[in-house]
């Protein structure tokens, strides 16, 4: 399909809109989804109903769970224009997503830019099809912010690494099938310079998983163990010990999801849900909340204006400062949130459901994909321009 | 006034205090949580034996009464190390309302009774809205309604009940197996003891209400000032556990290849913790002292010590957590108990809106 | 709506007016100051003659009737050299109340005159609480009583008066020269033109209402709106402007044997003052763009501009001063400017409070 | 008079309180004093009344001017009990200080610390007798928080210096007698090794002061020149190149003074007295004024207990806190003072009298005296232990 003007895109929609009416099965449409109405595909998943499994397989014939890949590896080749009409048109039409996955949002766009062609023709059509499902392996007990000081290492044996070591915060790792890691490949090398970004099987003998509880509860997070793990020499992407420059590459990314707390992938109460019952009128709470709204109103104005300026040429390592905001505002609002709730809001399941864990887990927004210490010294050092020590 | 320093024996009950609850430790509430208990038993009988129980009950009844700078000193101890007991429910609240009454509290000091204070009918901390009915019935009472957020609710043999007669509001002492109540657990993020209670038909009889019918706020604002001030105390000691716990982990985590505490903007965030958590002490130590040279006149002293130590103790875990990172955000590290306990004893017996409100109340009726 | 970035025209006449504004510089000011005029006269019949004046007022009237977003960008640099001007009460809510009304406003957009808003009675901004009385006299009106805070209120050729007859609030268009009309200037920490009025008997006709008689606050509204969102404009580029400042100074100073922009503490804080900025710097540009767009369903955009733009200047000018350090606070040195007129500004038209309440009160309408 | 005990020193009380019933001049008591009211003594000073100068000379005959100080050196031998009853007493009796000056404050504690049997004996008296008014040279231009940064020199010419430079913030060095003063006599010494602490008479040749002009107005702050002065070898204090020993012993006793900014030295108005008109009623004021009356009942309960502390046996570096929160609340106070007065408080001088100046004036609290940023730094490194870089 051409990349075409208005009209073209208006008889586009009205194509795609027509296509999902008769291919989206009942189980997929008209309702309000939740989180564990996701289809995340791979070995191990468990559908939520035939009809979950049939929409994702209509649309993965179609190319439609990854609209954007080009149609050699599993996409539909749409331009941007376009998937956004098919978003839209989802939306409209209450129809959930085919698929979700760290495949299509991070292993792809890596091995889009950094895999061979073999590699995007072997693993890219796995991953629209929902058949391998994908965990990240970056993080490791000790490095915290300090990514690149990756510990596990891979010891050259000719034809394969040995593969010792642990990462911790993969999400879903229990869960997934294969997983992509970080993994030191020459120690005498300088920290960034001797990483190496390999793919591995995770029923490889060796690999062990284990779900980390928070203090919020359940997560999806676990640790992984790699002890003598074999890996085969063209299960890497990039050059060796050069895997820093993928992993830079995803993470970019990775702040572009986290980020923006006020709303969408965050998410966020309404302080009029807690508020609303008219009861809290001392002047601490209700200054706060009206402070609240205000911050959150013109923080969504920034995000509308930064993908504004983006389309105009990009915003650069200013982006650190959504990340930053976003998720400051969004602990604000569940302090808030909780000092409104009262008793009420102190159980971890009570009149106003999960408010308890959730406040709890907002505490990580602030960590995870870069810390706000970490964004604030972006800002400072790469927009400001201030000096080093 | 005795100086808001601690005198030679409350730096000797700080210490011996700081012993027993250090050698519990954070590990004692991860204990009795993974057990579903709402205290440890064992611990208490210890404390109990030590006076703890009876720090507030005469030497007449068995106690130790040391009184209330004591009593915040062993809280603040017991909040270092997030140790749960009904230490503020039975021993500080109860006792004090029962002694105030000339009611015996020597099931207290011994150990064979503990008390839930049934308050709050709502989500705020407000006494005087208790809607709970007590309904005369010949010589005795009949409870009818419930009670939102009792601390200790499930354990307590026994509770002080604030509910509306004819009269006016009334506190009762009542058994917690009376016939027509029932208790039902509150599973709160500080896994302590919390329980909802209804009232269905509960009787009372005359000798049962502390104090005079119609004067249960009488009776009650003694108490209240004293768990106000000690859980104030608690609160301050969960301050300086996190921070101690923080700070610690600022001198030993490395992070590009230096020890974290050696990054300024983390330095002059600690130092402003420290700074706030000093001022708080003072608010705390004031209330102490003047619980026990003028516990009629203690309403100021008191506010100021529960809304600085509600604000100080929450920033100082949100500085916790944030500081530790991932590892602070994991069940299996101690820094998220002490931010859970935090937000409930922010919350308890009235949050930093309520009693800043009271301040600025008393602060305006004394320039009048 | 059009993108929340400047279009290509807005660009250009930022570039031209922070040529023209840089030049002028705080030491436009200063010189003002120094002599004890209310601006520079020059400087503003520059303004004039580059169409400034009339940014608001139509073509066919001499105007270049650019819109809001425009005077918001116009504004923005003012408010980074701070120069001193009848823009905002003139060119601004003068001219949009008048043009709304369907009055001339030529005599603003080619300088022969100039207006000052008459409205704040007391400390606070509360157009609804006038009380300036407007006693009917044959077909005109006699003005009496008093404006408290009044900008250009020395200056001005003509004046804006809100006063109350029997109808309701008026909006009248004065001569700033009446008889009966007396103004004192007062002496404020922004160095500018700032007036108490006194009426006494002030004489206007029914053709010096603006609007209906009784429809004051209808037809001052759309000019409220306007000066609201520009002097948030204005407050937004003060805040660029002393961050500019400040930045500039953390680059070359040094202490200690090092640049004090090196230490990380100056640095998160610079980072997110800069943060604010950007946020505040948002809700400034959707207020310009409501106004062009949609101006009657405006008010929530503008409350929100002028809460962001007082708080982020305040919080902008506190670092400021701080981290100059003791060259700050002398008087030879600029950033004093920005921290006295952020005063002003955040005070003018409603101060923080105020929005955040109407921001409040439209919120909640909107929800509903 | 012995160091007796509580009831010597009721004794002691009546008959200080009876000394200075007979002795205090109508002039000097029973009315609210302001700064103008303050005795700078000097030889260029102007009494306020001839009550002012005949209260100064007989305190200063009965060494009243220095209590504390031996009667040697002009003062009255006091001990710290007896000073206090002696301030307590004038302050029952609503009488005024004898003499402030910073001779008394300052330089006198540094000669007793520091100074020759001969330098105490010649320069002590004429402190306390009001003769000689000192001002203190410190600060330099450049210098700002880095005080051991000095640049003004003193070039050895055998019996004299020869100094050139800069001094800047010499409070009423334009109409003080002496100053006390920095100078670097050592260039290649370590920075806090060549620094010597002179004492220069304000008429020796080539002294020329400027006064500084501040954000809030007029103040006694100086700006002062030295060109080719020639300084005598006998007016330092201390050994050569040791000056730094005695201006930190200086600068611990002027972090006191201006510390607690609640109350006292920095002075502080009542919320209510600008609030109190009942029209303030939004959330955000009547939150942030009640939030400032607690902090500032808790910052004046740690001020007592800091002195308790104090008394106990030192608080070390945590004293720091005191001047960091103290200063922080007052510049709070006053923004709160400000947004409560609205546009009755923007004037230089209205309906508040100076609010506005005295506003901007407490800008000036976190800078002077050491900065904020320099007390945060103290406390983690020396109370909390954090490491260095």
């Amino acid at each position: 399909m051409a990349d075409g003007g208005q009209e073209s895109l208006a008889a586009f929609r009205d194509e795609i809109a027509d296509w999902i009416d008769r291919n989206a099965p009942a189980d997929v449409r008209g309702r309000d989804f939740d989180e564990s109405d996701i289809c995340w595909g791979g070995r191990n998943f468990v559908f939520k109903s035939e009809g979950q499994k049939l929409w994702m397989d209509r649309c993965s014939a179609r190319g439609l769970t990854a609209p954007r890949w080009d149609t050699a590896y599993g996409g539909a080749g749409f331009t941007r224009a376009q998937e956004k009409v098919w978003l839209e048109e989802l939306a409209r039409l209450r129809v959930k997503k085919p698929l979700e996955s760290f495949g299509l949002w991070m292993l792809g766009p890596a091995l889009l830019a950094f895999g061979t062609e073999e590699q995007k023709r072997h693993y890219l059509p796995q991953i629209t099809r929902g058949e391998i499902r994908w965990c990240q392996g970056y993080s490791e007990p000790g490095a915290g912010s300090d990514l690149a000081s990756v510990q596990t290492f891979g010891a050259d044996k000719g034809d394969h690494w040995l593969v010792n070591g642990q990462k911790i915060w993969t999400s879903y790792a229990d869960k997934a099938d294969w997983i992509f890691a970080l993994v030191r490949t020459d120690r005498e090398a300088a920290k960034h310079k001797g990483i190496s970004f390999l793919l591995v099987d995770m029923t490889t003998p060796g690999i062990s998983t284990r779900p980390i509880r928070l203090i919020s509860g359940k997560s999806p997070f676990c640790e992984t163990f790699f002890d003598d793990v074999v890996i085969p020499k063209d299960q890497i992407v990039g050059e060796v010990n050069r895997g820093w420059d993928v992993a830079k590459h995803l993470l970019t990314h990775e702040r572009e999801m986290i980020g923006g707390g006020g709303s969408g992938a965050i998410g966020a109460r309404s302080i009029g849900s807690v508020l609303a019952d008219g009861d809290i009128t001392d002047p601490h709470t209700v200054a706060r909340a009206q402070k609240l709204e205000i911050d959150s109103l013109a923080f969504g104005l920034t995000m509308e204006r930064y993908r504004d300026l983006a389309k105009q040429g990009g915003v650069g390592h200013a982006s650190a400062m959504l990340k930053y905001y976003g998720t400051e505002l969004n602990k604000d609002r569940y302090e808030l949130l909780m000092t409104a709730g009262g008793s009420d809001a102190l159980a971890w399941d009570g009149k106003y459901g999960a408010l308890a864990p959730e406040w709890l887990r907002t505490k990580a927004n602030s960590i995870e994909g870069g810390t706000s210490e970490v964004m604030l010294d972006i800002l400072s050092k790469r927009v400001l321009e201030l000096p080093g020590e | 006034m005795t100086a808001l320093i601690p005198t030679e024996d409350e730096v000797m009950l700080r210490d011996a205090a700081r012993a027993f609850c250090e050698a519990a430790g954070v590990a004692n509430l991860r204990a009795v949580r993974d057990a579903g208990k709402p205290y440890d038993a064992d611990l208490w009988a210890e404390m109990v034996a030590m006076g703890w129980a009876g720090v507030l009950v005469g030497e007449d009844e068995g106690g130790s009464d040391m009184g209330f700078a004591a009593a915040n000193v062993l809280a603040e101890e017991m909040g270092r190390s997030l140790i749960a007991s009904p230490f503020l429910s039975s021993a500080v609240i109860a006792a004090t309302a029962l002694r105030r009454a000339g009611r015996s509290a020597a099931a207290i000091a011994d150990g064979t009774a503990t008390y839930a204070l049934a308050l709050d009918e709502t989500r705020k901390f407000a006494p005087e809205a208790t809607a709970m009915e007590a309904r005369a019935l010949g010589n005795g009472f009949v409870l009818t309604g419930s009670k939102a957020f009792v601390a200790e609710g499930t354990s307590a043999s026994r509770l002080l009940v604030l509910a509306r007669a004819e009269a006016g509001l009334t506190l009762f002492d009542i058994d917690a197996e009376s016939a027509g109540l029932s208790r039902d657990r509150l599973a709160l993020v500080d896994s302590r003891d919390h329980a909802a209670l209804r009232f269905e038909g509960v009787e009372a009889t005359g000798d049962d209400v502390v104090g005079e019918v119609g004067g249960g706020l009488v009776a009650l604002g003694p108490a209240l000032r004293a768990g106000q001030a000690t859980i104030s105390a608690e609160l301050l000691g969960l301050s300086v556990g996190a921070f101690a716990m923080t700070t610690g982990y600022l001198k030993e985590r490395k992070q590009f290849g230096r020890v974290i505490g050696s990054f300024q903007a983390l330095q002059h965030r600690a130092a402003h913790l420290f700074s706030e958590i000093e001022v708080t002490a003072s608010a705390i130590a004031h209330a102490g002292r003047m619980l026990d040279a003028d516990p009629d006149n203690a309403d100021l002293a008191v506010s100021l010590a529960k809304a600085r130590a509600s604000e100080t103790a929450g920033l100082a875990v949100r500085e916790g957590v944030q500081m530790h990172g991932g590892i602070g955000m994991t069940d299996e590290y101690d820094i998220g108990f002490y931010m859970k306990r935090a937000r409930v004893g922010a919350e308890w017996l009235g949050d930093y809106g309520y009693h800043a409100g009271r301040v600025a109340a008393l602060k305006g009726q004394a320039a009048a």
